[in-house]
């Protein structure tokens, strides 16, 4: 398939996943030494699916994310920087500080936010995709959601009410087998993508999620489907987290099994990619060893961005709830 | 001028912004068929001409299947990306379905996110209470939302407040929500027909007096004046007031016919433990105290659900007589007791 | 089929729906002269549904219900004064006047209330076949709800938990084809059965809801195999309401076409029964004459028992909140 | 007597709890690997030995799926019908997922159908604040459960109320709420080992005063027992009062409390506006006006959402040096402006 890419696209991919892993790597070092507080959850491991998925977007297509976030507006194309501050909690961050981890968005990118309210992203979606369709704007709203989320209610309301109205909205369930510390086996009815069929929607698997390409064609369809105003689809991504559900989490027994994870761990979809990059003649290994340490530099400049910058003002926490200053109240 | 019931109010302040803006969409269950009387024609039909089906096409106005907590996410998720939904609950009892995008996503989103979004929404209820309807289709739950910082409440308490505050939230930026008071929706008055808006967190005063301060909401509004028109025949002149926002809330409005007459009777038709009448008392016992001269009286529905039976529920919210009690009682007159 | 069943089980299934069909009716007439106050849902036309329904389950089985809520009770067998006199309001009421037509209940019977929230009654039913699992009481549950509560997402994480833990549950969705004003088309995507088996448990539609019969067998199915431990059903039964959403509401344009009703008019289950019963020759027309007017005696002395009632004393309403009254405070 | 936690005092009551009742069930999401530290064994882990799933088994320990509203239905109809469950919601942030179950179904079931079943159940969660995880994880929403009636409501602020207040909660027949504070969690004293009940709406005075009393809640009664006991260095002496249930409230305890001194400050980590401060205050004002010599002080969190960063978060919730600075204030003493 890949002839209808071009090198650029398909470096970018890769280009992408590097900055998720190594951000990600490096907010996992931060955090252990005390410089980012509070939870922060890596999506080590699943970067082909975000990032597939992303790549088959516009610029000016809409995202909403969950607490498994910093991948998200990554994937889109957001720059380090103000991340990596909004982890530190400092005032340049991409919300000033006043997010954190589980709070990214980008606006300027089409990211309206990550939620750390499992399953509470979702209708956020469809309404990006109501008002596409109502103002013609041609926009595909994409919201990413974990195998738990997928048994909250809200999930299948959004599909029902996006399949009715025939919204532009391509509901993306990221199964890394695992909500926390359950399995999704011992949660799940069914499957999560056999789930659309009766919602009156496509529901697409994508077994190989560790494959970049493989995510990426399948959104793409699912988001060219959504642009010809066709409706929405069910698309299930099989992935894995390679890391604990959030840094710094210590269960006592290990919830996964050791040969599982083993397995899992061999499928690196950064690894995967790179050597399919090599092997198709996309670019050399001397090319991608220069990219990643681009990545690596830059993530490098996002550190130092986000270390040099100020904390906000105390007072900046008593603005931005309203667009006013509220009435007359004392 | 015309003549307008309190429900054409709102059914007009919705006509006007949807024309006004073609942002404005309107987003609920049954209404299309205008079951709830404000999407209609000049009455409460589908049947009339120029309904806002007909009137605004179906692209504007949503007819919703029956998933409150979507639609209302839905509704936020929209107005963070260029429409100025107004969202119609129908019963407020319903908004529990959606408090979790309600106070998670419809509150917080602009905060979190630092200002990148602005939510402009409105969502619409109605108290359907004293109408034996029972628990379930009975709740008053503002004071809850009062207690959730990023949120706007109106809740008028007449024709032509209900239309000019409505437009406000319409054009406010920041989500609003409004809390429509059934008892009332058959209540008329004279009503601007031009567009007009009545700014958010600026009470009114409806009669004015030195005995004693009410401060009344929704429907208490109406009583407590009935109350005081009583209590006038009497001797007893009652300030009666109605902050009509409860977010932003008044407070100078409240403080300030407090320190008038040095006493206070708060009457709310909702549930009394954290309620809005607390925190109006509490309030007042912060700023006003000096002027007190007698303790805070709260007239309230009591702590307790809401019963069916005509012969239970008629008892469950404060009335006019009940509330004229209260003053005399206050004031030491003679014959309180009864 | 019939041969399996008594006379006495055909002839009670004709006299629970005559019950339904004479109680609404009455009732209907007392809120049209004042008797009855707040609002008012009929099952008139929907009899076959609830009592095929009812007549499935057990003494000791568990029930909820919705909005319209008189047959769901009566289909279950409780008497009809208490329930009468609860829509007047008096104190002899089923719930002492404190529910109202929205909120019967009779728990003598299993019957574990009727919910004026759409959807809210799912999730209750669900915790008692956890009950019932956990206690291993062999009871089974149904819940009756309509096709516009089918878009409430507590259906989906009920239908998936009862999966997951395989629990003797039967959701059963009465679709009238309408929600209030809204055709179920409009706002459904897909078809509500077809849901069932992305939560990996059986659907089973009635197409034929107007007969008591198909609608006993379908739901006998179901909870035969929830006896059996096998986990929960969806079962849709096609149906259609005779009478308006709700007594007295007058929308200006019927929202329903007129064909369509008058078509689904002929289909009256009661008729359907009573001809099927003297073809096959259970009963003689004089027989089910008989019945007939036991049951109009029945929701006479029904509506005797209502008016001859006292109402509530005004300290009712400040009972039953909590089970002790509550502690310190004044 | 052994020193426990105020997290292992909740694990130790819902042990005795499901050993003394074969009818109690704990459901929740990740109970079966004691996520939170309330399930384990004598840890915070699964490895260790007589972990609740070892010791009660699958059929009473249930891991759920992330559905909130069904889980808290599911718990409801479970009480309804023979079981008495405790329901472990995680976070406080995450009840509002299932408003319409706890308003709709928890709250009103009992009542509605008068008197019919019981509802023996108990619902925990705990409140995640100051622990910079951002608005979605920090909410402390107990004021708007208060606003429900037919809910008990729990907020333990040591490790025997805790431990006590949960056994009465579970062995209650009416549906109890508890909310715990995170900040809490490592806090430690001697716990009597064997079953013991604290009843719900008795509350307990920390200290003992004549200057100033403190009314605080939760999270917030550490920090006032600090701000007393720094008074006290300075001569001013300020009674210290828990209420320690919300609902029912031990509304005597407090008037008393306040007769004593005169002088009412409120400490709550809830949002302000109709949050407990305000009750608290409004019964104040109510019954005990005539023996307040100066105006009633709520130390709430603002009206504002919680922000993430430790540079912002920090200044949100009433600490002891600020209610040290306000009592000083209210008292008129030196350098109270400092
Ligand atoms: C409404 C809600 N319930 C529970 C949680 C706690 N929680 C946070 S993440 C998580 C697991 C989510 O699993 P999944 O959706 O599969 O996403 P993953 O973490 O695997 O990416 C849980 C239970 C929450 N944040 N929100
Ligand atoms: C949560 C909630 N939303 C809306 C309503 C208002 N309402 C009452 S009945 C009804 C239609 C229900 O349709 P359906 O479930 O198909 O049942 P039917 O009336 O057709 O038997 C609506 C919208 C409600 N009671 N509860
Ligand atoms: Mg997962
Ligand atoms: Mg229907």
């Amino acid at each position: 398939m890949s002839n209808e890419l071009e090198t650029k696209t398909l470096l970018e991919m890769q280009r992408r996943m590097l900055r998720i892993r190594y951000f990600d790597e490096r907010a996992s070092k931060m955090l252990k030494r005390g410089l980012i507080p509070g939870a922060l959850h890596t999506s080590i491991g699943q970067e082909a699916q975000v990032v597939g998925a992303c790549m088959a977007l516009g610029d000016a297509d809409y995202m909403t994310g969950n607490h498994r976030s910093h991948g998200h507006p990554i994937g889109k194309g957001s720059p380090l920087g103000p991340l990596m501050a909004e982890l530190v909690g400092k005032a340049t961050g991409i919300c000033k500080g006043k997010g954190g981890s589980l709070h990214l968005a980008d606006f300027s990118l089409g990211s309206l936010g990550e939620s750390g309210i499992v399953g509470g992203n979702i209708p956020i979606a469809l309404g990006a995709g109501l008002s596409s369709k109502v103002l013609g704007n041609d926009r595909v709203v994409l919201s990413f959601f974990g195998d738990g989320a997928a048994n909250q209610g809200s999930l299948y309301e959004s599909m029902n009410m996006a399949g009715v109205w025939k919204l532009p909205v391509v509901f993306l369930c990221e199964n890394n087998h695992y909500a926390l510390s359950t399995p999704a086996h011992t949660v799940t009815s069914g499957r999560i993508v056999d789930r659309a069929a009766g919602f009156g929607i496509p529901g697409v698997r994508v077994e190989n999620g560790q494959n970049v390409l493989a995510v990426y064609e399948a959104v793409r369809d699912a988001v060219d489907r959504a642009r010809r105003g066709e409706g929405p689809t069910l698309i299930e991504v099989m992935t894995y987290r390679f890391r604990e559900h959030s840094e710094g989490l210590k269960l006592g027994v290990d919830y996964r099994d050791a040969d599982e994870k083993e397995q899992w761990l061999q499928r690196d979809p950064i690894a995967i990619m790179r050597e399919w990059l090599i092997a198709e003649g996309w670019a050399t290994a001397d090319e991608l060893d220069a990219l990643d340490n681009e990545v690596l530099d830059e993530v490098e400049a996002a550190y130092q961005f986000a270390d040099s910058s100020p904390y906000p003002d105390a007072s900046v926490a008593f603005e931005d709830l309203y667009t006013e200053v509220a009435g007359a109240g004392r | 001028m015309s003549i307008m019931t309190y429900l054409g109010a709102i059914g007009a302040a919705q006509r006007e912004a949807l024309t006004a803006d073609e942002r404005v969409v309107l987003i609920g269950e049954d209404v299309e068929a205008n079951v709830y009387g404000t999407t209609g024609g000049t009455g409460k039909s589908r049947a009339a001409e120029g309904d806002f089906l007909q009137t605004f096409g179906r692209n504007r106005i949503r007819n919703t299947p029956i998933s409150e907590e979507s639609i209302v996410g839905a509704a936020a998720g929209a107005a963070m990306t260029g429409l100025r939904p107004i969202v119609d609950l129908s019963y407020s009892s319903f908004l529990y379905m959606a408090m979790d995008q309600f106070v998670n996503q419809v509150a917080k989103n602009r905060y979190m996110f630092g200002g990148q979004a602005s939510m402009p929404v409105v969502f619409r209820s109605a108290m359907f209470y004293g109408l034996n309807t029972g628990a379930h289709h009975s709740d008053r739950p503002y004071p809850m939302f009062m207690n959730v910082p990023g949120l706007k409440i109106i809740a008028p308490a007449s024709p032509s407040d209900a239309k000019g505050l409505l437009r406000s939230a319409i054009d406010s930026d920041d989500p609003v929500l409004s809390f429509e008071a059934c008892p009332l929706w058959g209540m008329k008055e004279e009503v601007q027909d031009d567009e007009y808006f009545i700014p958010l967190g600026v009470g009114r005063t409806l009669r004015e007096g030195s005995d004693v301060t009410i401060v009344a909401i929704s429907g208490g509004v109406i009583e407590a004046t009935a109350a005081a028109d009583a209590l006038a025949a009497e001797g007893v002149t009652a300030e009666v007031f109605d902050p009509r926002t409860l977010v932003p809330l008044d407070v100078d409005g409240i403080i300030k016919a407090v320190e008038k007459t040095g006493r206070l009777v708060i009457v709310d038709p909702a549930h009394r433990t954290c309620g809005a009448a607390a925190e109006v008392s509490a309030l007042v016992a912060e700023h006003a105290f000096s002027s007190l001269k007698a303790p805070i009286v709260r007239l309230t529905a009591p702590d307790m659900q809401i019963p069916f039976s005509p012969a239970l529920e008629k008892q469950m919210y404060p009335k006019r007589d009940g509330i004229a009690a209260a003053v005399r009682t206050m004031l030491g007159l003679a014959g309180a007791a009864a």
